[in-house]
This record gives C-alpha cells, structure tokens and sequence, in this order.
C-alpha cells in the first residue's frame, strides 16, 4: 500500500470527478478571464514600461486565480465528510496530500495557460532575456504556491471562517516565492540581469515546504 | 508568589526609567543624524527582544509536538545539541566572518540556542509549552509593531521617505505578518487540536525566515536603497545604552510574559471548570 | 475488544465527553442512545480514531495506537461518505484501493466489491452516479464501503435516520449477520425500536457520561 | 526634533494598550472565576 499507488489512485479519481463535471473548471476559467480584463484595465502601461511591470502583474493575477481555486480543494471531501472515509483508512495522509497537491498544480496550471496568452495580447510582450526560463519558474512558481495552498486549505478546515483563513495564512508565508516569481519573470521580461539567483531561490523554497508539508500533514489531517 | 510581581513591577518601571534617562541625556549626540538618532535606542532593542520571542514561540512548538512521540523527541535532542555544537566549531573555523561579526558573538548565539531549547524543555511540559507559545507569539507581536512604529518615524526625518524595503526592516514586516496570521488562527480556530494547528504554522514561519533574508537580500542588490541605523562601529558609549536599555526592555518582556502566562494558565482551567461544571480544577 | 479509561473531550468552554470508561466485548451489537449533545457522535468518532480525545485513553484490540488497527476498523455516518459523481462499483473500487493491495489481483478485488454491493441489495452493473440514489440506496452502499476490509469492528453513527423502512430491515437483518460472525458493532441511533431483538446491549449517554447499560437477552424486550 | 518623542511616546502608547487588553482579560477572568466558585 505504498504511497505512490494511493497518490495516483486518488488523483486519478479526483481527475474523473473534475471531468464528470466540469463546472469547476469552466466557473475558474472564466473568473481567470475577468482577472485578466480587469487588471489589463488597471494598469495600462505603454509597450516599453508593461515589460517592467508585467512580472508583478502577472503573478498577482495568478495568484488570485489560484486562492479562488485552492479554497475548492476540499469541496468535494467536506460535502459527503468523505474524508472521514479516507482518515479512517490505514492509507498515508501524504498519499492524500500528494495527490490533492498534484490535482491542484494541474487545475493552477491549465488557468495560468488561458491566463498568459491574454496577458500577451493585453500587453503585446516578447521577452527579451532566455524565454525558455519562463516556464520552469512558472513551474516552480506555481507548485510553491499549491504546496503551501493545500496543506494550508486543510488547516484552515479547522477553522470558523474558512475562506478567508486560507490567503491569511498563505500569503505571509509565500512572500518570497512570491518576490522569486515575480523578480524572476521582470529579470527575463526585460533581460536586464539574469534569473538564475530567483530560480534556485524558487528550487530552494519548493524543497523546504514540500518536505515540511510531507512532515506535517498527517497532524494537520487528524487534527479535529 | 503574588507578592513578588509587585515589587518586580516597580524594579522594571525604575530600570526602564534609568534607561530612558540615558538614552535622553547620557547618550552623546549623533554627529550626522542628531538628536533624532536616540530612536536607534527604543527601536534595536525592541527588533531584539521580538525576534527573542519568536525564537522562544518556535522552541515551544517544536517542543510540544515532538514531546507527544517519544523517538521524536530524542531526535530533536540531538539535533538542538548539534546545531549548538556545529555553530561553535563554525565561528572560529570559517575565515571571513560578515562584517562587523566576531566568532565569540556566533558562538554564543549557538550555545544560546541550545540553552533555551533545554531550559523550554526542562520547565514546560506538554500543555505549558503550548502556553508558552500563545504568551511569547503575543508579546513578541507587541514588540514587533513598536519595531515598526518606530522604524519609518525614523527613517522619515533621516532618509525623507517613511518606508524602505531594508533588510532588517522588511524581515520585521514579514515576522510580523506571520505571527499576526498565527494569532488569527488560534482565535478562529474552531478544532480541541488548536495547539497542534497553531505548532504547524509556526514551523512553517520558521522555516519561512531564512528564505525571507536571502530573497530581500538579493532583492536589496539589484535595488539599492538607504539602509536604516547603517552598519559600521558604534560609539562604545552609545553601544552601553542600547544593551542598558535592551536589559530593560527584557525585564519588561519578561514581566509581560510572566502576567500574560498566568493569565493564560487560569484561562485554560477556567474554560475547563465551565466545561466539566466542576471547580476542583481551578487553582 | 475496546476499552475506553477518563475519556475527555472538551471544545473551549463545552465538554462532548466528561470523563467516559467502558469495556466492550466482541461479537456483541452495542446501541448508544441519548438526546442531541449527549456526546453519543463524539463517543462512536473517538473509537473509530477519527476525533484525538483531550484526556484519557482509547484502546482497541490491545492496541492503544489506533493508526495500527484502523485496517479493522469499519465506521459509518448519516452523510453519506461517498462520492456523489461517481457510480456504486467506481467509490467501492477507489476505497477499496485505500485498504491496500492485498495478495489478491486486481479482478478478485473488482469480484469482492460487486459482492458487497450485491450483499446490500444493490446492483454493481448500475452506472447511475450515487447522487441520483434514494436515500436508503446510499446509505445501503455506505454500509457496503463500511464493510470493504473484513472488518472486526463498524462504528455506525446514526445509519437509518430517514431511511425507507426496507432499507432499515435490510440493514438490520446484515447487522445481525455481522455480529453472527463475531464481530463487534456500535449503533448510534434515535430509532432505537428498529434495532429490537437484535441488540446486545444499550449504552445510554446523558450530557458526556455513560450514565447505563443495560444488556438485553436476546428476544426479552423490556422497552 | 518632535519624531524622537513621537517614537518614544508611540512605544509606550503601543505597550500601554495592550496592558490595558490585559486587565481588561484579567478582570473577565476574575468574574467567571467568582462565578463558578458561587455554583
């Protein structure tokens, strides 16, 4: 009953609900799309400064994107108390972590790739510096803030006020993914120094919470 | 024992007097900055005994979780003696120490960390150290905002500007969020297990922190800016107030700590009491 | 079989449990009955493992590390702990999985959990999503994944609240079959007539204590 | 000039508040403490 099996059991579950009914994934489509619009409306730079500020801009969008998906996370366990099936089982709690974290990532990332070609149109951008870059630090980027999202989606079920504990607690403790994503994005956006510190900053972070996440769930799950 | 707190009491408020009176008067003028300068007084001390507090809060978490398995616990021993151990060795081996840092200074903060981790563990078991953890969170909270009241009424007269996204300053801001987010959770938290919630974040904080120096540190490169109090030797007579008046502002954290764990301690036999509707628990 | 010694349960300024200890024995039906904010849902959820009691102590089979036995361990509750957008055969397959790969290959399994289903009155084959069931249908099945792993003990937390007559004796009639076979089952309910004949023993709970038992022989009623 | 007393006067309004939370805990205690000594 190794973890890996349940992980992928889990996700592959979690996959077949999010395609049996697509509404979460079209509701957080179009919220990204209005996420998008609006902040294009806000900040109407000229071609040659949206470069300096685009990072920021997207990420921020991304980011809200993302908090709106991740308070999804449990949903589906909390409606039926599913998940006291799972905690009753001797499955890992990691398993369970894992793979919500997974569905997450991929339910993140799908958002940002509807979310980036608008950005590209709304601000007419071509990266100067290495594009290639972009995408491992959006990788990067996006599964700091899933890791981190999840597990404290799952602590703040413990919680009265459960929507708005999630951002209180995360976002604190994201600010220098978040500084990484963004310097990290305007570096290669402008091309004016490299990206290299912010990624392996990025790695670094990742490393710590996934393996602190991975240490701490299963306290986090069972404690009710 | 509640007849000590008074007279404790009036000791702090004549050392914390004695102090201010040193940083008014005694202290010689600063050249450059002048007067306004003697905030460097209330500020340093303050930023200190916050992140003193936070480091308590993180060794009272650590604590309570790992006392619940026994390996666990044995674990964290030998790592605590470790990190105690190898900070030493490292102060006088490594060559080129950051500027302005002795090997003596490292090597105490090492043993530092190891003493308080076993005093922590020596005097507060199970749910004291979980009480523990609320107390310093708090006061080290209370602290952390005077560092940053304090901090841009500073940097404003000195630099023109109210906020810099200096090293020490934005590290203050981020410790400060985290814990006030700790704060938040255990007031909503609606779950018997709120220790055990509250324990995780505060890891999290803690791993949290060395990322935070590194991503403002680089940030600090790429977009230099004033840096507040600026680094370089101090005037060994300015340098006595400042540990003159941090030593008061400990004796007042102290005395915080102390009132607010008790009050903590009749809090949690009071809700007990109300919960059993039995009064043999409250003391 | 389970023993429970001081057991406290306490959220902020309310106690669910005030200090509980009890023995039970094996292949016995317990029924623990009391009114609303007796503590008879936090008593069933802190022997099944799922609630960590402020004090005192939990000890099934010998065991007081509950993660070690959960594989014995079957618990079911009023919602119904299943998926609602997944068919009958789909959330026994994906729970079944949760209890790990056991010797046996992958279609002994899929035979296993179409015996379950067939064992409450269901049918394997319907591809109908669980949302769409009656009420007595899903909780049917919820005894069905309750009982995935051969389990010693269930933990029933209210299972016949508006449940259709049918469905209630089904269930019943399976209960009596499961204690027949030794294991030991606890049933938290307000309709405690549906269970007449059946029970062992009825546990009754006023504010967080135990304050009776009283064992029932077999057929001799006296409620 | 006035910032140095701003700041210190900011530290001590900051303290102040919260000994005021304080007593104001302390003496909600010492009712519910009364209380349940009278039941």
């Amino acid at each position: 009953m190794s973890i890996v099996s349940i992980t992928r059991a889990t996700l592959v579950k979690d996959l077949r609900l999010e395609w049996r009914s697509k509404d979460a994934i079209n509701s957080m489509l179009f919220f990204s799309l209005l996420v998008v619009v609006i902040f294009s409306f806000a900040f109407d730079p000229t071609a040659e400064e949206s470069r300096r500020i685009a990072g920021g801009l997207i990420w921020v969008a991304f980011l809200f994107a993302a908090v709106v998906a991740l308070n999804q996370t449990w949903a589906r366990e909390l409606r039926n108390q599913v998940m006291d099936a799972y905690r009753v089982s001797p499955a890992p709690a990691n398993g369970l972590f894992l793979a919500k974290a997974l569905g997450n990532f991929i339910f993140v990332s799908v958002l940002e790739a509807l979310m980036t070609p608008l950005f590209v149109i709304f601000y007419t951008l071509r990266p100067l510096g290495p594009a290639y870059q972009l995408v491992i630090v959006a990788g990067l980027g996006t599964w700091a803030l899933v890791v981190n999202g999840t597990f404290f989606a799952a602590m703040s079920l413990r919680t009265r006020a459960r929507e708005i504990m999630l951002p209180l607690l995360l976002f604190p403790i994201l600010i220098p993914a978040l500084l990484g994503m963004v310097e990290a994005t305007t570096a290669i956006l402008t091309g004016e120094y490299s990206a290299k510190f912010w990624i392996a900053l990025l790695v670094a972070y990742d490393v710590v919470f996934t393996i602190g996440s991975l240490m701490l769930f299963e306290l986090v799950l069972h404690a009710e | 024992m509640k007849r000590i707190f008074p007279i404790l009491a009036l000791l702090t408020g004549a050392f914390l007097s004695y102090a201010l009176y040193l940083a008014l008067e005694v202290a010689p003028t600063e050249q450059t900055m002048g007067d306004v300068q003697r905030i460097f007084y209330y500020h340093v001390p303050s930023a200190w005994t916050a992140f003193l507090l936070f480091f308590i809060n993180l060794v009272a978490s650590v604590l309570y979780l790992v006392r619940r398995i026994p390996s666990a616990d044995r674990i964290a021993n030998w790592v605590v003696i470790a990190i105690g151990g190898v900070t030493c060795i490292a102060a006088f081996m490594v060559k080129q120490l950051p500027q302005g840092v002795e090997p003596s200074s490292v090597a105490t903060t090492g043993i530092g960390i190891a003493a308080i981790y076993f005093l922590i563990r020596r005097y507060f078991s199970g749910d004291a150290a979980d009480a523990l953890a609320v107390v310093s969170a708090e006061v080290g909270v209370v602290f952390c905002t005077v560092v940053l009241v304090t901090g841009p009424l500073w940097a404003r007269p000195v630099w023109g500007i109210w906020w810099t996204w200096d090293m020490r300053l934005t590290s203050t801001l981020i410790l400060w969020l985290i814990y006030v987010s700790y704060l938040f959770l255990r007031r909503f938290s609606s779950s018997s297990q709120t220790a055990v919630l509250a324990a995780a974040l505060a890891i999290f904080g803690a791993l949290d922190v060395p990322l935070v120096y590194f991503s403002i540190w680089f940030f600090r490169t790429q977009h230099p800016q004033p840096v507040i109090g600026g680094g370089g030797s101090i005037d060994p007579r300015m340098l006595h107030v400042l540990l003159i008046n941090w030593l008061a502002f400990l004796c007042f954290a102290g005395l915080l700590c102390w009132s607010r764990y008790r009050l903590e301690i009749v809090r949690r036999q009071v809700e007990e009491a109300q919960a059993l509707k039995s009064l043999e628990s409250v003391r | 079989m389970v023993s429970v010694t001081g057991l406290i349960k306490q959220f902020g300024r309310f106690a669910a449990l005030r200090g509980v200890t009890a023995d039970f024995d094996a292949g016995r039906i317990y029924t623990i009955l009391g009114d609303n904010g007796a503590g008879k849902t936090t008593l069933l959820r802190t022997l099944a493992g799922l609630s960590v009691p402020t004090r005192g102590s939990v000890k099934i089979l010998g065991s007081g590390e509950l993660r070690s036995v959960c594989h014995e361990i079957g618990y079911m509750a009023h919602p119904s702990l299943l998926y609602d957008e997944l068919s009958a055969m789909e959330n026994l397959r994906y729970f079944a999985q949760l209890y790990g790969e056991s010797a046996e290959p992958v279609h002994e399994k899929i035979r296993g959990c179409a015996a379950l289903i067939r064992l409450v009155g269901l049918d394997p084959e319907l591809t109908r999503p669980v949302g769409q069931y009656s009420q007595g249908m899903r909780q049917r099945l919820s005894l069905a994944r309750a009982l995935i792993n051969n389990p010693k003990i269930l933990f029933l937390d209210e299972p016949f609240s508006n449940v259709d007559i049918r469905s209630a004796q089904t269930m019943v009639g399976l209960l009596k079959n499961l204690r027949e076979q030794g294991r030991t089952l606890f049933v938290v309910t307000h309709q405690a007539a549906l269970l007449n004949g059946v029970v062992d023993e009825f546990v009754n709970m006023e504010a967080g204590l135990i304050v009776s038992r009283s064992p029932q022989t077999v057929g001799a009623q006296q409620q | 000039m006035n910032f140095l007393y701003a700041a210190y006067a900011a530290t001590w309004v900051i303290h102040v508040v919260y000994l005021g939370t304080l007593v104001t805990r302390y003496m909600r205690l010492r009712r519910d403490v009364d209380e349940l000594k009278r039941k």
